[in-house]
């Protein structure tokens, strides 16, 4: 089956982007086609690659950083939400006259379209949040 | 069609569950995740207002989330069914739409 | 047929304490463009959203209850409210922005986009939706 | 001592209120701001928990919130205060210490 | 006398559904070097952090409840956790963690760090104190 | 009289930081102290200098930063939060092998003892989160 996830909150502070992932990992491990993680609202925190968590804790961003890389996963940041908070990749960064960006590997940003063909193309969609 | 409802918040704290459980028609399943698993507990202030909708509605709650936060599987509503990620994925499939009570 | 969607937008949280009833609506304007079967749903602290009069000036946020009234315009005209979430904090259907739309099928008519409905009523619409967004 | 409590979650959604209450003693003040302000509406659901409690406590209620959120002064609990941000700023000062039920 | 002040830690939040819990008690451990006066209040959903036998294997989070054993070695030991509270959730003392310290007013006796208290006791300490950190 | 200000929750999501904006603004005007603005948990997502919020909305960071700026406010942001987080000054991505920062100018990272500091020397120490 083909399922997308949507992702509402930032990493550490909700539970959200945790389970998220453990969902994620079990419908691939299950045989089942990842369509599309998209991240909004304060979600589009987890894809910056300035996280330094403790040694002692599991480190959120990575996690998805690999994942993606392991089942070649769509994680698309959304734009707008990106902007309001401060997550950037290389070509948003020079649009808007920043100096530095700080998007992680394997996550794109791109428009709130992404959620909605999401929904129309995938057979089950399912909200993380708070 | 067949709806799944997923659940995050304390029932002691919020009224998600209470929204979730008006809101599921007969056949729906509800599940507790996160801090929504208190919800599945025993003795607390809402536990009346699950088995009152258990009737109607199947519930479900996360193993992991039950083991995290220290409650014991004795202290779960009995018919409440707990499950772990594999589960919640098969919860998914299984129903036409997934709809997150946050 | 196959490839319309019945999308449910599901609102319950009130606007301006958090962000999410304006990240909402942005995308219900987006998801407007799909040509998808769209409807919206307000209920427990969600119908807050809809109050009349809101003036942002001395919290020095953006207004947004504006783009509301514009849905009609995107032809997202079918809005439920739930009359025991109204019930419950005091309101009715007059404490809440008009909301209507042109109906191109009656010779475009001014008609209500919104609908009061039961929570009865709400919990059919859920079920009978294909994709769910909650905010 | 005395001590100012502020409430910004909405009544109708969460317990921060009716905690505050059950934890004002006498004299204390309550503030609502945010969501906090639809706690300072009459004829809802909770409006009764505020005004048995408005013997012993004093409640205070954001203008600036309640006009951003459309709440009209005329529907305001009758004996509430209507306060801006300086007004804040002279509650914290004349109370002893600040709790913020989050 | 005057440099120390009541500190009073608020915690209303269950643990891992958000990070609350977790920081809160970051705050108290680097608080306890400032030789403050320091207590701890547990109410509403707080008091699900200190459930015995949390095991965060399969959620792949930090289990940060040991750490509140420790607290006592930090000279942290007025933990105060509300009886309505616990009732409220079906809980009694038997459900929480045993935190004690040793009492060096009364030669390094092993004490009950936690004090069950009611609502009204609750509000009493609240009021009595210095400086409310809430989380 | 000597106050402090905790916030706990990012910039957008929540209206905390507005609120304590505004809080912060009136006890500067109405002539008291502001011995500190403390941001933990989320809260350290206010000092990142890489948002770009809309046009017609308010600029939180920059907000901030001007306030600083105009009163030499002490903004501090956890330095464990904001690890957590990815918020980081030159001296912490460099710490922790990062090819960029984010911080906003006006912002500090420094440690929790800072919070406790606040607390002693204040008056009142105002929190705003969720």
């Amino acid at each position: 089956m083909k399922i997308s996830v949507m992702i509402s909150e930032g990493p550490y502070t909700h539970q959200a982007s945790d389970t998220a992932y453990h969902f994620t990992k079990a419908a691939l491990e299950g045989g089942h086609e990842i369509f599309r993680v998209f991240f909004y609202h304060d979600g589009v925190n987890n894809g910056t690659r300035l996280a330094t968590p403790p040694q002692d804790d599991r480190n959120i961003v990575n996690r998805w950083s690999e994942l993606a890389a392991e089942h070649n996963l769509d994680l698309v940041l959304c734009v707008a939400a990106a902007q309001r908070r401060g997550i950037a990749d290389p070509d948003e960064a020079k649009r808007n006259g920043k100096d530095a960006d700080n998007i992680a590997p394997g996550f794109r940003i791109s428009g709130l379209g992404q959620l909605i063909e999401a929904g129309i193309q995938s057979d089950r969609l399912v909200t993380f949040g708070d | 069609m067949s709806q799944l409802h997923t659940v995050n918040k304390s029932p002691l704290e919020r009224i998600a569950l209470e929204s979730a459980i008006k809101h599921a028609v007969k056949g729906n399943a509800i599940l507790m995740i996160e801090d929504g698993v208190y919800g599945a507990m025993q003795g607390t202030q809402k536990s009346g207002m699950v088995t009152d909708a258990m009737g109607d509605i199947s519930f479900y709650v996360m193993g992991p989330d039950l083991k995290a936060r220290g409650i014991d599987e004795a202290r779960i509503i009995d018919g409440i069914n707990i499950i772990d990620y594999n589960g919640f994925v098969t919860l998914v499939t299984e129903h036409d739409v997934t709809q997150s009570w946050l | 047929m196959s490839d319309v969607k019945k999308f449910l937008y599901v609102n319950r949280k009130a606007p301006y304490g958090t962000i999410y009833a304006l990240e909402s609506l942005e995308v219900v304007l987006i998801g407007a463009a799909f040509e998808q079967d769209v409807a919206l749903a307000f209920l427990d602290d969600g119908v807050f959203q809809l109050t009349k009069g809101q003036d942002t000036g001395e919290v020095g946020m953006k207004n947004f209850s504006p783009t509301y009234k514009a849905l009609g315009d995107y032809d997202v005209n079918k809005i439920y409210v739930e009359k025991e979430s109204l019930d419950a904090r005091g309101l009715t259907l007059d404490d809440l922005l008009p909301l209507t739309y042109e109906d191109e099928d009656d010779d475009w008519a001014e008609k209500d986009s919104i609908k009061v409905v039961s929570a009865a009523e709400m919990a059919e619409i859920m079920e009978q939706s294909d994709v769910i967004l909650s905010f």
